[in-house]
């Protein structure tokens, strides 16, 4: 009863994958989301060794090892370290749809930090942008705990 | 073979919606384990976690706790599957003779995500996944499976949740201490027939590390270290049907490896205390009889002669087990965090009189597809 | 070392941008049988397992347990290693554990990816801090770029160094092997007319995705040594995971983590002078501008001296110490695998089996993997048990 | 479309309610294919089988598990077999269930299969299942190329 069979072509299964994460922010985190809710401040933490600020907050120094425990409130400016214009299609796995093209990606340290934050600037073309650059925080009217909806976006400070 | 020792254990207590963050946690335990060894985090000279994309809900999810476990520091690896398996993976680091402390981190926040949905994605995406497979319903097909082959009834696993989730009330990590009886576990809510509400493990976030040394450390730093004396892991064959159900060949096989390092020929005079991966009542039964401790179909008959309950002759689960706490990557590490704890004496209230070698077990993949057994000797 | 390890097979797949004919497991099974048959062993000779790749990538959860079909991990030990774009590497340096412990004797080591089975930027994106980082990281090349843009004005070095480095490797997968995704030979012309993805990066300056797997069997020495007439043995591993935060990589002076993790492997290997102890590497290259300069973080050249090294030639095939005679990743990244094939290619090489790519007389190869945070992980290989 | 952070409890810290929602392809690869491409054109159930041990595969294998051998026999396997398991699924969980609950499944050892096939059953009441009883396929009128072309299994009626 064993036969070979013809090959009919390759098929395959499509399938939507959703996979619903309530993330807990912790309590680093939640100190830095309400404070930029409620009073749209930025807040860093402290390493009571080296003294180097980390924003966003976490619970360790990565040199120190170190629990650190000292917040402190950091710029809402600093400075474009660098920038990626994303303008290719992808899908904004938040939500399941093609993500909002084209964005600017930003790499700023804030006056006082010492460690780098990401976020949107209000800039898409690329001759407009440069490394260097004073940017500063832009924060909604209506804040709701989310770091990339309570900063709405960060804008280029031109005449600095 | 007394080469490599366990010299720190550390847990959280297990909660759902715990609220530390992943790294939160991770950082707790690292910070305790080190306490508990008596090292700072300058003597570890690598680590190994144990962090999973689906549970985490993120990629390269053992990004998270890198800097929380002082895994930047040093050389580090991250297993992903049962804390078991991490704790083989810095056992071997350790035997290879290129490294001397390994720090093992699991954690797991199971409360953020939807376990079924998570499970659900061990199915074959072409194959069995379209069903609605997950953890409780595959579960529920295997526990049938073992009833009906071997006449083991539902009062008879009714009884491990009823033992287990007592004992967790002598352990303040565990998260569900209940007392409950026999009658609450059938009369509880049907989820996938047989499988009841308090025959399944709760959805527990927390975190666990070990830390593990080689003998000249171990010996210097720590008085009562506990050895590492066998270790065996084993898969099954991947979809459902084609195993029997009923059957453990591959915790048999992982057993046999594991007893054949530590010497041990008679597991159940030889073993005074098992800690085993019990993520539904049914599977201790399975893995009594895969471990060796019964002839096969013998689960429900053994935990009906009391032997398994704290006080018989080998006490299963005296943490509660998973049962009653069941945050996933950690769970197996836990049970070697207890029977450390064990072998120790310090294992305070729960603690099984002159324990000197103890059994840990985890398991991979849908219902024990895949086992890791760790012998611990003092 | 308890158990000295060598590497005795290696098996991959032809690597495509979308292998419609091979489910996932069907995929890991011609890797396996290749690297079986190679080191002319069977399944039975197996004694434990180690299997990476992204779940995401592919949405099965539990891979070790899934793949168990086409991996030959039917009743043996088997687990996971997964560290990102590091996940092959990591494999491969768990295989190398797995035997250094003196617990199992031969062990196979896979890594795989089918990339087209999914969106592969938006699952990576998933890897980025879900609360601080996940909604503007979606093409992570920023960091990249910027590092390139500084090292530009830093030390002279140019967009036509970055698209030389591009022009080797793809057209070294083009002529000399067979297994590479992109066999195109192309012109530095050709990449710098090609649109900028972002500045100063262009679409020929990076990696592409691609369906594909590995398998490399490592064995102790006695095992090793009655397999194979030459096993490629490994003198020394090093890996180094440093950040978790991807802004805090801009502004990150080359690569340190491949720094200390080069400097650990050396350690263990006897490396010295490495540009001259190496006949061949391997190097985890996920743009073309690392090409330029990552080669300082491993001692390659001196600070800033990435350009001259390119310029000059001698990475080439044929120079003093080739680089990626495979093509590397620019021509082919089924990302699971993309780190194991780094050691896999490296193994070829000083068992004299790299066929038409071989290095003539190659003893000592490194490797390299990069994923993560700007992690590294690096393996030194040779035709000896010993440096000479 | 920005997200609240909700308190979580009464401990100070906020939940961040998120998703990852990502379209997937997977390719069924050889065998795969033509299993289902047998289904779907004609409801016949094919396996593959190990030329050393001799075990029937459904769904098919390429490669042995057992023997890693590759296989290249197919083999008609019953449409009807003998229920080795069941059961029934009582709770909902949004997005990946066939059914809304309560729905059963079994495992199936199909007549000349080695494997066992986990499905679905229907037509039957949930307290009449049997372990051990005969069930038999009912196909979907309209096939796709999917597992649930097979709609589900039916008690045999002798």
């Amino acid at each position: 009863m064993g036969e070979e069979k013809k090959d009919s072509g390759p098929l395959s299964i499509t399938y939507m994958a959703d996979m619903p994460y309530d993330y807990h922010a912790g309590f680093y985190y939640s100190r830095f989301l309400k404070e930029l809710r409620d009073n749209k401040r930025i807040y860093g933490v402290k390493c009571p060794r080296c003294e180097k600020v980390y924003v966003p907050p976490r619970i360790v120094c990565r040199d120190c090892f170190v629990t650190m425990e000292e917040f402190v409130e950091v710029g809402n400016e600093g400075t474009l370290l660098a920038f990626t214009v994303t303008n290719f299609p992808y899908t904004d796995t938040t939500r399941g749809e093609p993500k909002k093209i084209p964005y600017t990606a930003a790499y700023i340290k804030l006056d006082g930090s010492d460690s780098n934050i990401v976020h949107c600037l209000d800039e898409t073309d690329e001759k407009k942008i440069k490394a260097g650059m004073r940017v500063r925080a832009v924060f909604s009217d209506t804040r709701t705990g989310d770091y990339f909806h309570d900063i709405d976006h960060f804008e280029i400070i031109r005449n600095a | 073979m007394d080469e490599v020792a366990i010299i720190g254990v550390a847990q959280t207590r297990y909660q759902r919606d715990n609220p530390a963050s992943h790294a939160e946690m991770a950082y707790e335990v690292t910070r305790k384990a080190l306490e508990d060894a008596g090292l700072t985090i300058d003597d570890i000279d690598n680590t190994v976690t144990v962090c999973n994309d689906f549970w985490d809900g993120r990629t390269i999810s053992c990004m998270t706790i890198t800097e929380a476990t002082g895994s930047h520091k040093v050389p580090t690896t991250n297993v992903e599957g049962d804390g078991t398996y991490g704790a083989l993976m810095g056992a071997m680091r350790l035997l290879s003779g290129l490294h001397e402390v390994t720090l093992v981190v699991a954690q797991s926040k199971v409360s953020e995500g939807i376990p079924a949905v998570i499970t659900n994605a061990m199915f074959d995406p072409v194959y069995e996944r379209s069903l609605g497979l997950d953890a409780i319903n595959s579960s529920a097909l295997q526990m049938r499976r073992y009833m009906s082959k071997y006449g083991i009834t539902e009062e008879q696993c009714a009884k491990v949740s009823v033992k287990n989730h007592k004992n967790a009330k002598s352990n303040p990590y565990a998260h569900m201490p209940l007392d409950i009886t026999v009658d609450d576990v059938l009369k509880s809510r049907v989820l996938a027939d047989p499988i009841k509400l308090l025959d399944t493990s709760p959805v527990s976030d927390g975190a666990c590390a070990i830390i593990m040394a080689v003998d000249e450390v171990a010996k210097k730093r720590c008085s009562k270290p506990v050895w590492i004396r066998g270790i065996g892991h084993c898969a099954d064959a991947y979809h459902l049907g084609d195993r029997d159900l009923a059957e453990v060949d591959a915790l048999v096989s992982a057993a046999r490896r594991a007893y054949g390092m530590a010497g041990i020929q008679d597991p159940v005079r030889e073993i005074d205390v098992a800690e085993v991966y019990d993520a539904f009542s049914y599977m201790e039964l399975m893995w009594m009889e895969g471990l060796g401790f019964c002839g096969r179909g013998e689960g429900g008959a053994m935990i009906d002669s009391g032997m398994t309950g704290m006080n018989g002759a080998l006490p299963v689960n005296p943490s509660g087990g998973v049962l009653s706490a069941h945050p996933v990557q950690a769970a197996g590490l836990a049970r070697i965090a207890e029977a450390v704890l064990q072998l120790k004496g310090k294992a305070d209230a729960r603690q099984v009189e002159g324990a000197t070698v103890a059994l840990a077990h985890g398991i991979e993949g849908a219902c024990g597809q895949g086992h890791c057994v760790f012998v611990l000797g003092r | 070392m308890k158990n000295r390890v060598g590497i005795v097979g290696v098996g991959q797949t032809h690597h495509k941008s979308k292998n419609t004919d091979c489910k996932g497991q069907e995929l890991i099974s011609i890797a396996v049988k290749r690297a079986l048959e190679s080191a002319d062993l069977t399944m039975v000779d197996i004694d434990a397992i180690v299997i990476g790749n992204m779940d995401h990538f592919e949405s099965i959860n539990y891979v070790d347990m899934w793949s168990v079909d086409g991996s030959g991990g039917y009743m043996k030990p088997i687990m996971k290693v997964t560290t990102g774009g590091t996940t092959g590497s990591a494999v491969g340096h768990a295989g190398f554990y797995h035997v250094a412990s003196g617990l199992f004797d031969t062990v196979l080591a896979i890594g795989w990816e089918q990339n087209s089975e999914s969106d592969t930027t938006a699952a990576i994106s998933t890897c980025f801090d879900p609360i601080t980082e996940r909604e503007f990281c979606g093409g992570a090349i920023g960091p990249l770029a910027a590092q390139y843009t500084a090292y530009m004005s830093k030390y002279g070095a140019t967009e036509e160094d970055a698209a030389l480095v591009s022009v080797r490797d793809h057209n070294n997968a083009a002529l000399y092997n067979p297994y590479a995704h992109l066999r195109q030979t192309i012109t530095v012309e050709e990449v710098m007319k090609s649109p900028y993805i972002s500045y100063p990066m262009k679409l020929l300056d990076i990696c592409p995705r691609s369906d594909g797997a590995c398998a490399v069997i490592f064995a102790g020495e006695d095992k090793a040594k009655k397999t194979v007439e030459r096993p490629a043995w490994i003198l020394g591993v090093g890996d180094c995971h440093i950040l978790v935060h991807l802004a805090d990589g801009i502004g990150l002076a080359n690569l340190p983590s491949l720094e200390r993790a080069a400097r650990e492997a050396y350690e263990m290997a006897g490396i010295t002078d490495p540009f001259r102890q190496f006949d061949v590497a391997e190097l985890y290259v996920p743009a073309s501008t690392a090409g330029v300069t990552w080669m300082e973080a491993l001692g390659l050249c001196e600070e800033g001296e990435g350009p001259r090294l390119i310029r000059s030639g001698v990475t080439n095939m044929g120079g003093e110490l080739p680089i990626n005679p495979s093509g590397g990743v620019l021509a082919t990244n089924p990302i699971g695998a993309t780190g194991l094939l780094r050691i896999g290619e490296a193994a070829l090489q000083v068992m004299g089996k790299a066929e038409e790519k071989q290095v003539e007389g190659a003893r000592v190869a490194v490797a390299t993997g990069f994923g993560g945070c700007f992690w590294s992980d690096i393996t030194v290989l040779s035709s000896s048990t010993q440096l000479g | 479309m920005a997200v609240s952070s909700e308190e979580l409890g009464n401990t100070g810290t906020l939940k961040y309610p998120s998703r990852i929602r990502l379209p997937y392809t997977w390719h069924a690869g050889k065998a795969g294919s033509r299993f289902y491409q047998e289904i779907k054109d004609h409801c016949k159930i094919w396996g593959t089988k190990c030329p050393r041990c001799g075990w029937v595969y459904v769904p098919p294998r390429e490669t042995c598990p057992r023997c890693f051998l590759d296989i290249d026999e197919w083999v008609e396997v019953g449409d009807a077999g003998t229920l080795l398991t069941y059961t029934i699924t009582r709770y909902s969980v949004p997005g990946i269930q066939p059914h809304e609950p309560p729905y059963a499944l079994g495992i199936i050892k199909l007549d000349g299969a080695g494997s066992g096939l986990v499905h679905l059953l229907g037509e039957i009441e949930p307290e009449d299942i049997r372990v051990g009883m005969r069930v038999q396929a009912v196909f979907r009128e309209v096939r796709e190329g999917n597992y649930l072309d097979i709609k589900y299994f039916k008690p045999l009626r002798s």
